[in-house]
């Protein structure tokens, strides 16, 4: 299995007149090739701002990539010149995001969105071919009547359809790799089963790799293959699918678990995070979640870099406590 | 059951739109809410399932009294208040309460918790001294988890989560017997939604409370509520308690409601199936003829089109407004 | 769209209405008339000119004449130019006016808007500094100042234009400069912030994902949002340049419409003052309407057909 | 349930409006801007006891000469000090500004707020009515006002606040009907909280900040229009002198003496320059949605 994209030790943080914001604090993952990778966090996590570094595509200033490596094939993202980073996105990096409202043009007609990105790609494509191919998006996200329909403007569209339309769009110029910012939050739960169906079908079909960004544990456990936790800007655990819902190790994470009401288990009492996460601005010396850990040990509030503790060979966790074997969560 | 206490019978909220510049025209009638019956009984918890536009939202604040009901009956603690207006429906207030989703919008960014919290008690004329007040209000910060040194603190020097906590101990100041939710965790992240969640449960105990809990997210429904009520398109169209509307969902609706929740749960994740429904909720300015979920369902038959189906029951307490329960019906065919 | 039209022509109806009525009683229930000159007018000639103009009659009935006049389009003759109608003077003057404005306009958009687009393009730097505090010099410099500033430097010391007067084209330069200057000011101000307000819109974050030059995005996406606001000025700033030709065509003696309008006010010329206001309150409603659908047609979200209120 | 101790020591906090000090503090145009107003304001109220000359004082012998030790921005061409008519004309222009601002605040927020909170038909009716106004030529109406009335410093004021209050209904309107539907405004009716204290304790604090920007954005648009006529001759009249009567006595010397232009000039554009910053501060410091950056 090949990497297609490979990031290393990431960091994004904004400056701002408030204070120093570290948003993305040295992640490091791996996207293989027709294989979905999903960071999941709460708000505030940092994991929409590390997907928005590597296209380029935070505001600078306040914003600024102060570290790391992305490579994508063979080349750094981070440090391309401006005009080979967008040649590279919407052609074979493509990225769709949660509000399909106000995400799409809502001056601009369907068709105009939806071929303006594969024409500023290649100019030997004509206005036609581009409009055929356009259709031909829509039909294959399954928007019915796609030949009448493209020429209307995003408000006539409901909001399931909108984020068909993001996706027709993002998938136009057959990219290879898909960011998938929380691409369902907004929508409603039986609609959100159509977009994520449709993106697995997509997915089997182009051997497309995703990134899906989301704070929905249950999205992630159908979805991903690998999974990222992230909190206050590190990825504080990683592990197959299996690995994080069945055997999770971080503490934030078996949290995180806990507090999920969930439809397919007993009604028992959900089991809160206490506290708050802390304020990116001020964060905390040593491990940021050490407040509101159950597990804290003294060592946890040290001004050292947190051990990486390896569970198997698809499994690790950014902590000093060590899950024993069996051990109740 | 025990005392009933909020109830509605056959609810109805139209909102009209108009055109026309001088003289407006009535142009169409969206029926938000389209003929509602619900029970509230003392210290239970109803749960309000439906997707965004099904009126659930709609029906919460005309069962509040925020919205003037076009047509039907509101009763409050055996009080019919579907038609007060003014000081008398003011006195009633203090029945029930509200909890909003926006815990931003929710509370007036230029008040003091302080100011926030004592709003209610002020309103419902109990004279106060301000020490008094002061005082009550601090128990209540300190009720709902919240440290009373930051009654002088604005709101937006809070984050969701305990903003939410404000509200919360706002409308548990004057003691309601009713606390309607609308979507109180919607906008929070899950670790702050479960300490929410267990705080309600936890108030709910202490001050003996019914709760009305509208809510899109079915798994937090599930968690809270004694029964539960799936809304479609302005109508119920399930009733029942919590394990059987789970354990045997009767009407399409539900079932593909269900079936469409992800779960936290790889292994049972791939194996899961799904009844897929096509297409949108259809406009509540033009519902569909006959059952309103026709448009959509994959059991659709030819008497669906035409004739509203009526509430069959299912089991004890287990109503579901679908003809494929009409057994007459069904052994007919 | 031809309802959304028709809706706006038939408010013209009202405005006109309460102009005609509001000009029409408030001049005439003022002491003084249109003869009341220095000079005494002997009692007779008086009395033959007021019936002549039927200034005899009660004033409902004046009232009731004049709206009679006014449906078939007719201004009436002036009082104060006897052989001439009003209809005349506004046609013969009304061109000038029209031409100043029209350079003014095209004058204030292109400075204006663009730099707006300049300063937007790269905010809080030395390239937004500079034209916005131009653009904030140019909203606290009315024309009556600028006017005769302009004057002093390029007709008075460097000679570039005649002081005053209407003899040859170049005249019309620097009162349409004049008359542009601080609504290219506003201009800019407007389309920056229009534009600012785009750039944090999710759908350009969106175009820039897509992977298209930074030039077709601010064309194709941040411009049409951002200058609707720009547009939706436009009725307004057209309305208080004509205002603003008044001064303009006072200092630089244009003999527009503007001039004739104060000096039919301060004689008291009844008819000219009604009929150029009338015609003005046409020609603002007008130009509304044209700002209106321009907007309706940048903005897909508007609908004719419902008020939206 | 637990009644736990008394309030304990209360932490103060952070209203909107200290906040929003703090960032027009940050703001060096609109503090230098509201200090020149300050000191502007000043000098015109105590402009008697300060200018050395009386203002209607003619010096018919002396004529215009130019600024010097003694005549700070020299003579007009009768004699009359300029400084002393420059501190007078601020007076009217100034007293003009606040008073027609006043004028259109007191109607604008009373049909704005009406309009608004009313809703339905009553807002329509009145909406309508105002997008006739709207369609009005008022300045055309002032100045046929002023023609016909004599030029009445009184009238003045309400013609102008006039023409200003109609955008200020608007704006007022706009913002009592978006607040009408914020949820604490619903929070507060399920309350059962009465329509005034609703009006007193939530839509009049939520409203006051567009105001308060609004009317410093307007004292300069009636300083402006009141200079426009009286530069036509149609405001302020001979011996009183508004800022506009002098540039327009400047423009007629202004090849001989262009201190007589000049100076009125300037007074008039750094105070409307002082007032733009100011309101554009109040608007980043009172509203940081409206205007990013």
């Amino acid at each position: 299995m090949t990497a297609l994209l490979q990031v290393d030790e990431l960091k994004t943080y904004f400056f701002t007149r408030d204070g120093l914001f570290k948003s993305v604090d040295g992640i490091s993952l791996t996207v293989k090739k027709g294989k979905t990778l999903a960071l999941v966090g709460e708000s505030g996590s940092g994991k929409s701002v590390s997907m928005l570094s590597l296209l380029g595509l935070i505001p600078q200033p306040p914003g600024r990539i102060v570290g790391g490596k992305a490579f994508f094939h063979d080349r750094d993202l981070l440090h391309l010149p401006d005009r080979e980073l967008q040649a590279l996105r919407g052609e074979k990096i493509a990225m769709i995001f949660q509000d399909p409202m106000t995400s799409l043009n809502p001056y601009l007609r369907v068709s105009i969105q939806l071929t303006e990105g594969l024409r500023a790609h290649h100019n030997e494509i004509s206005k036609k071919e581009a409009r055929r191919r356009a259709i031909e998006a829509l039909e294959h996200v399954g928007i019915p009547d796609a030949k009448q329909r493209i020429d209307r403007y995003p408000h006539e569209f409901s909001g399931g359809m909108r984020q068909r339309v993001m996706i027709a769009m993002a998938l136009i110029s057959r990219p290879e790799l898909l960011i998938a910012d929380e691409p369902t939050t907004a929508l409603d739960v039986t609609i959100q089963a159509q977009i994520l169906n449709l993106l697995k079908n997509l997915q089997k079909e182009m051997n497309l790799s995703i990134i899906l960004i989301t704070h929905d544990l249950g999205v992630v456990a159908g979805m991903a293959d690998e999974i990222c936790v992230m909190y206050a800007g590190k990825i504080v655990e990683r592990g197959t699918a299996d690995d994080i819902f069945y055997t999770p190790s971080h503490p934030y994470t078996i949290g995180l678990l806990g507090s999920m009401p969930r439809l397919d288990s007993g009604k028992g009492d959900l089991k809160a995070i206490p506290g708050l996460p802390p304020d990116p601005s001020r964060l905390p010396k040593g491990c940021p979640f050490a407040d509101r850990c159950p597990k804290v040990m003294r060592q946890c509030r040290d001004d050292h870099p947190l051990p990486l503790r390896k569970y198997s060979s698809t499994q690790e966790a950014l902590c000093y406590w060590e899950k024993k074997e069996g051990e109740k969560t | 059951m025990t005392e009933l206490m909020l109830a509605a019978r056959d609810l109805k909220m139209y909102f009209p739109t108009y055109k026309g510049v001088l003289f407006r025209k009535q142009d169409s009638l969206i029926q938000a809410v389209n003929g509602v019956t619900l029970d509230l009984f003392k210290g239970e918890t109803l749960g309000l399932v439906g997707e965004s536009g099904c009126g659930k939202t709609t029906l919460g604040r005309t069962l509040i009294r925020l919205y003037s009901p076009t047509d039907g009956h509101i009763e409050l603690c055996g009080q019919d208040i579907t038609r007060l207006d003014g000081a008398a429906l003011r006195k009633h207030r203090s029945n029930i309460q509200m909890i909003f989703q926006d815990p931003y919008a929710s509370l007036d960014p230029r008040m003091t918790v302080f100011d926030i919290i004592a709003e209610p008690i002020r309103a419902c004329e109990k004279v106060l001294a301000r020490k008094e007040l002061e005082k009550t209000v601090a128990d209540l910060m300190e009720t709902v988890g919240l440290s009373s040194r930051y009654i002088r603190k604005y709101p937006h020097e809070f984050s969701g989560g305990q903003r939410q906590r404000i509200a919360i101990a706002r409308a548990v100041a004057i003691r309601p017997k009713v606390i309607l939710c609308d979507e109180p965790v919607s906008a929070l992240d899950v670790s702050i939604q479960a300490q929410i969640l267990n705080l309600l449960k936890d108030l709910q105990k202490e001050f003996h409370l019914s709760y009305l809990f509208i809510a899109h997210d079915i798994s937090v429904v599930r968690y809270i509520s004694d029964r539960i009520a799936v809304m479609y398109l302005g109508k119920i169209v399930e009733l029942a308690n919590t394990e059987d509307l789970f354990g045997s969902p009767q009407h399409p609706y539900t079932k593909a409601l269900l079936s469409a929740v992800p779960l936290a749960d790889p292994r049972k994740e791939r194996v899961r199936e799904q009844i897929l429904l096509h297409g949108d909720l259809p406009s509540p300015a033009h519902p569909p003829s006959g059952c309103p979920f026709h448009t959509r369902c994959p059991w659709k038959m030819d008497v669906c089109t035409r004739v509203v189906p009526p509430n069959f029951k299912a089991g004890e307490g287990h109503h579901a407004a679908c003809h494929l329960l009409d057994e007459k019906l069904m052994t007919k065919q | 769209m031809t309802k959304f039209i028709l809706k706006r022509l038939l408010i013209i109806i009202p405005v006109l209405w309460i102009v005609a009525t509001l000009t029409f009683f408030v001049m005439r229930m003022t002491p003084g008339g249109p003869f009341d000159t220095d000079r005494k007018v002997p009692e007779e000639i008086l009395k033959n000119l007021e019936a002549k103009y039927h200034l005899d009659e009660p004033l409902a009935a004046q009232y009731l004449r004049y709206m009679g006049m006014l449906l078939q389009g007719d201004l009436g003759p002036s009082f104060r130019y006897p052989s001439r109608t009003v209809n005349e003077i506004i046609a013969e003057t009304f061109p000038v006016s029209a031409l100043i404005g029209l350079l003014g306009l095209i004058y204030a958009l292109i400075l204006g808007v663009g730099a707006g687009i300049f300063a937007a393009s790269k905010p809080n730097t030395k390239r937004d500094f500079l034209p916005m505090t131009f653009a904030m010099l140019g909203i606290s410099l009315p024309s009556f100042v600028i006017g005769p500033l302009f004057m002093l430097v390029f007709a008075i010391n460097l000679e570039w234009f005649n002081v005053a007067g209407w003899t040859e084209a170049k005249d019309a330069v620097l009162p349409a400069l004049t008359l542009g200057t601080m609504y290219a000011a506003y201009f800019a101000r407007l389309s920056r912030a229009g534009i600012l307000d785009m750039v944090h819109q999710d759908f350009i974050r969106t175009a820039k994902a897509k992977g298209l030059p930074g030039w077709l995005i601010m064309l194709r996406h941040t411009l049409k949002g951002g200058l609707l606001s720009t547009v939706s000025f436009l009725g307004p700033a057209v309305a208080a340049m004509l205002t603003g030709s008044l001064v303009v065509e006072t200092i630089f003696s244009v003999p527009g419409l503007g001039r004739f309008f104060v000096q039919s006010a301060l004689n008291r010329d009844y008819t000219l003052v009604l009929g150029c206001v009338l015609f003005l309150a046409v020609f603002i409603v007008l130009m509304n309407l044209i700002v209106d659908i321009a907007y309706a047609f940048m903005n897909p979200k508007v609908s004719y057909d419902s008020n939206g209120t | 349930m637990i009644m736990k101790a008394a309030v304990v020591e209360a932490e103060k906090g952070r209203s909107l409006w200290q906040d929003a000090f703090q960032r027009l503090l940050k703001n060096k145009m609109a503090v230098i801007g509201f200090c020149y107003l300050i000191v502007q304001a000043s000098l015109a109220v105590l402009a008697p006891w300060i200018a050395s000359f009386p203002f209607e004082e003619t010096d018919l012998l002396l004529g215009a000469v130019a600024p010097d030790s003694v005549h700070y921005f020299g003579t007009d061409a009768l004699g009359r000090d300029m400084f002393t008519r420059v501190l007078h004309g601020a007076r009217i222009s100034l007293m003009v500004g606040i008073l027609a601002t006043a004028v259109s605040l007191a109607i604008g927020v009373l049909y704005g707020s009406i309009s608004g909170y009313m809703g339905g038909r009553v807002d329509n009716i009145m909406m309508r009515l105002l997008e006739i106004l709207y369609a009005l030529p008022f300045t055309f109406f002032v100045i046929i006002l002023m023609v016909l009335f004599g030029r009445n410093i009184y009238l003045l004021f309400i013609a102008l606040g006039a023409i200003q209050w109609l955008t200020m209904a608007r704006i007022v309107r706009g913002q009592v009907v978006s607040l009408k539907k914020m949820e604490y405004v619903d929070a507060a009716r399920s309350m059962g909280v009465g329509h005034v204290r609703i009006i007193a304790s939530h839509l009049i604090p939520n409203v006051l900040g567009t105001v308060i920007v609004y009317v410093t954005l307007t004292v300069p648009n009636v300083i402006l229009e009141e200079a426009f006529l009286s530069f036509l001759g149609l405001g302020v009249q001979e011996p009183m002198a508004s800022w506009g009567t002098l540039i327009s006595d400047g423009v007629g010397a202004m090849q001989t003496y262009p201190w007589m232009l000049i100076i009125p000039c300037a007074s008039l554009m750094l105070t409307l320059l002082a007032l733009n910053f100011l309101g554009d501060g109040l608007r980043d410091a009172l509203d940081p949605q409206a205007s990013k950056d």
